[in-house]
């Protein structure tokens, strides 16, 4: 393993101090717990949006703290759910009065993590609701299973959340926003080489050199198929007809009932996508892929939504979810309404992502 | 009886058992996880080991619970909440108590699945770590029922968790990360049986031990 | 050989389609001869910046064309110096009337592509100068040699002058300025993999599993030494420190001489740095490495030059000149002036970089 | 006299070398450059060699100088304006010409190498094509100065362009991106210096295989 690092075990703890270093008119880092938050926060009565999970996906989360995104971030481990106590002080930290929405992408360790945070926030007499993404249709069945897993929807939502919080929003209506929007988005994403957790120091999985994992995750875990290397306008071709043919998915969910106090479980459904729908295309790095390949991808990509009658009216290509080292991609495509594109183009400011301003 | 010091000693040997196998519960995880099981385990137990002096003058409901907090606050992913889960609803099933009855013991073990159960919603055969705790739970608390020795329901109960978590290899996951991989989850041990295992097992080696020792 | 390509030979063709495509609102592409142009060029009566050089270093320069930035950009092949052709169908196309400054990196290809092409556009009456970029402290001696690279300083010029333009100064200052920052900027970098030119499909160099090498251009050409792997803390010391070191660096450049309507041989030395200098920090990543990686490299940094008596007042971290999908990093210390902070901190709009619109 | 075929030959055979040779230029540019000058140089030859029909009816300089723009045009990098140059500078010494007298032919082996010289701003022993292309074309000269054949200088200047070739070997290298190397750069052949030699090489072929039919 040759890696940029010091100790393994120092990964987060640096990369973040590296952060805070830089970017301190954006951003505080603050250990055990550990959380990374908007230097303003908190900003009186606005809804404070709070997300996290594992480390070695940068930019993500933390690179979308500041203004118009999120206004917390919990880092975990490489590849581990953040533990409650951050989740918690993160909230504390960040709450305006408007009221917590912690953005929870749907991984077991994820779930139960921030429903014990959510739980004790409560006891603490915080105002906090949680809305899980799980947009990645390589996973296929959820019946009695984990469901889906959370991808590039999550940033995606975190972005649209963020500004409309910034303008305004009230909890419920942010919360009914993220649910909205994780239901319009899908996502699915390709491995050309398995990434290595530092802690680890060999890759997680073995790929052949002419070999591909299809379907995979953002963990390293494997996909759902492996299959012989491909060219680029194949693979966007068999990531796109897997997003473009999702039949309505269907779930159950937990999410917070305020009325009675506790989680309930909850039917969601995708809609069906319409010829015609307005489309944000994104697509994603892993990581160890450069720019130019991505923009190859895009070109297919566009193509393949033209012939499909979908209107692509926004983009984004990029390295913005990633796995560690892995060299790969993922796309994701969020049908667009007019409330989401408004608040998509409104003004954010991170040390990542940063327009309008 | 189990004693205050038994418990610690099994704490601290399940420890060095997650240390031992940090490795191999990494590998485990990493053909149908994310291959940091072995390094989140040992995160958080590494951390217990380092406290347990200073819980030693607690009763044994506050040590699971400072075991608990410790776990929950240290270890992250889904084993840091389930294990959490598992160590604080013991926890309050042994409240104020210096040692163990048999009966106790039987209390805790069962309170400890249920608290698994409740936060992870996983159902026996889903290739969790309950395919390897009911097991080993319910055979212990059998074997307690039919008036036998503490040191033989926990030697049945090891047994039983072994089979459980081998019994895991042909099962397709429908929890955990290893559900993403549907059929291609077979013909693999599930990571979190498997630690579940070791630590049935180190409490095993302590009460058996320690009879041995007290003979 | 995997990468998210077709046939190599469409490498760079295919990627400039899908910016296209992805960016109509900021940019166009025009192939044979191939550059890509602001979409609103020629701004009347601006001075326009046009650079180029070989592909495989994304965004670089193609992602900076836009607002504030470039005018236009001119993609060679892979790590191929464009040809003069390029560069003169695009000073054409982006002329405004204020004149053309072309920004080269200086390597011999770029710079004879270039001079011819400046032969050119002087032939045809175009008012054109051109600034060369050699700020790479790994190599040592420029006396009677190529000298040194053009590597990180490049973008930073680039935006500086771009900023410049867009306020209005004429062609003379900004090429005035456009020196200016080139003295003043320093960069070494570090691979700890080569890349792999799509067109050869194999490593440009064998490193063994344990070495890195020190030194390295954006071209996968072997750096100035092989040394074994170090922790992330000693390779930003090796870096900063033989950037702190380098001593006042002397070379002869050729420049466009507008009254003697020629090349003219022109000596440049690079200012010293002082204690309590205001820095710009840029810390790179080639391409295959991880944000997550460049913030500890950053840290680092940001420690040593607090202890060197240096004042980084701002930064820049990620890949933004990359070496196709090479590990490693490189860092890049400008040393700033009071105009120079105001040109970078002036608003940008192209595909990589906004800022303050 | 050299005709206008003989020139058209030596472009496609120079430009069937440089296919046959691409791998290996491109091996000996990853060892000191960037792994690409037999890329570069095919992708010029290869549109020349596509052109040559279209060029057929011109007369040897403008064929020549369709050449160079053909290079200048699509190779890029340091070789496309060096042997851009090269070309460019030797259509103009022989303006106008059907055919080519051994004076010509120095003239435009003499030019030509002008062109690089001054593009390039390469002397002598800086581990450049320079190393090739001068004794190829001082010895070409003075061979056809002592009165002897066209194929016979150009038999003795191929030798020496293969020398010179190999004196690149221990040189350290000033121009170009193998400079950066210092002395690492020893030991390693200049891939220009090479494809040089394939250029001259081409040209006493075409000269002395003709010799050899027309006898
Ligand atoms: N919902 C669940 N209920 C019970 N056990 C679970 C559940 N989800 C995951 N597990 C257990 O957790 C183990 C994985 O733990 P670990 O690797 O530490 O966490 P993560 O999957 O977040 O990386 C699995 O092998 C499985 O036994
Ligand atoms: N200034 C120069 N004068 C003469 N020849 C040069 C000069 N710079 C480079 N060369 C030649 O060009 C060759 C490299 O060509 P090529 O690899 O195609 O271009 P690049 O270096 O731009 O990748 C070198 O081997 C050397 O012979
Ligand atoms: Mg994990
Ligand atoms: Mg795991
Ligand atoms: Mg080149
Ligand atoms: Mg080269």
């Amino acid at each position: 393993m040759k890696k940029l690092i010091n100790r393994p075990e120092d990964f987060v703890r640096e990369s973040l101090i590296g952060m805070a270093k830089a970017h301190p008119d954006l951003l505080k880092v603050q250990f055990e717990p550990t959380f990374v938050y908007r230097a303003v926060a908190p900003v009186p009565g606005k809804v404070a949006i709070v997300s996290g999970g594992g480390s070695g996906h940068e930019p993500m989360h933390a690179g979308f703290v500041g203004l118009g995104m999120l206004d917390a971030a919990c880092p975990g481990e490489v590849f581990t759910s953040p533990t409650p106590d951050q989740m918690l002080a993160a909230a504390k930290q960040v709450d305006g009065g408007g009221g917590i929405l912690y953005i929870v992408k749907n991984y077991s360790g994820d779930v139960m993590n921030f429903e014990m945070a959510t739980e004790l926030a409560h006891a603490e007499d915080l105002r906090v609701l949680s809305i899980l993404i799980d947009d990645d249709v390589a996973v296929k069945d959820s019946l009695y299973t984990q469901g889906r897993r959370g991808v590039g929807t999550t940033i995606l939502a975190e972005k649209i959340c963020g500004a409309a919080a910034e303008q305004g929003y009230d909890l419920q209506q942010i919360a009914d926003l993220c649910r909205r929007v994780n239901l319009h988005g899908r996502s699915m994403g390709v491995a050309l080489t398995s990434c290595t957790v530092p802690a680890k120091g060999t890759p997680t999985f073995e790929l052949g050199a002419n070999e591909i994992e299809m379907g995979i995750g953002i963990h390293g875990e494997p996909g759902c198929e492996r299959m012989s290397i491909k060219s680029a306008d194949e693979i966007t071709e068999i990531l796109a007809t897997s997003i473009f043919e999702d039949v309505a998915y269907s779930r159950t969910v937990r999410e917070w009932d305020e009325n009675k106090g506790g989680f309930v479980d909850v039917q969601l459904t995708d809609p069906e996508w319409e010829k015609g729908d307005r489309l944000l295309a994104f697509v994603n790095g892993m990581g160890g892929t450069p720019l130019a390949e991505l923009y190859i991808i895009y070109r297919k990509l566009a193509e393949l939504c033209e012939q499909q009658g979908w209107q692509i009216v926004r983009n984004l290509i990029g390295s913005h979810i990633t796995s560690l080292d892995m060299q790969g991609c993922s796309i994701t495509l969020l049908k667009l309404d007019d409330e989401m594109i408004r608040l998509w183009d409104a003004p954010v400011k991170t040390a990542s992502w940063r327009w309008g301003i | 009886m189990v004693t205050k010091e038994q418990i610690l000693q099994w704490l601290q040997q399940f420890a060095s058992a997650i240390a031992q196998n940090k490795e191999y519960l990494t590998q485990l995880d990493a053909a149908i996880g994310d291959a940091d099981h072995g390094i989140n385990m040992d995160r958080g137990f590494q951390k217990v080991a380092n406290q347990l002096s200073n819980f030693a003058a607690q009763d044994i409901s506050s040590i699971l619970k400072s075991v608990s907090m410790t776990l929950i606050s240290s270890v992250g992913g889904a084993s840091g909440p389930l294990y959490g889960s598992f160590f604080l609803r013991a926890s309050t099933a042994v409240i104020g108590k210096q040692e163990l009855s048999n009966e106790d013991m039987v209390s805790l073990l069962q309170a400890g699945l249920d608290g698994v159960l409740q936060r992870g919603k996983a159902q026996l055969s889903d290739k969790t770590m309950i395919d390897a705790l009911s097991p080993a739970v319910t055979t212990f608390t059998q074997i307690i029922r039919e008036g036998k020795t503490t040191t033989e329901a926990i030697q049945q109960a090891t047994v039983a968790a072994e089979q459980g978590m081998k019994a895991t290899i042909p099962m397709v996951a429908k929890k955990g990360r290893a559900s993403y991989l549907g059929d291609r989850s077979i013909n693999r041990q599930d990571p979190g049986a498997t630690s579940v295992y070791l630590m049935i097992q180190s409490l095993s080696e302590v009460l058996v031990e320690s009879l041995v020792t007290s003979d």
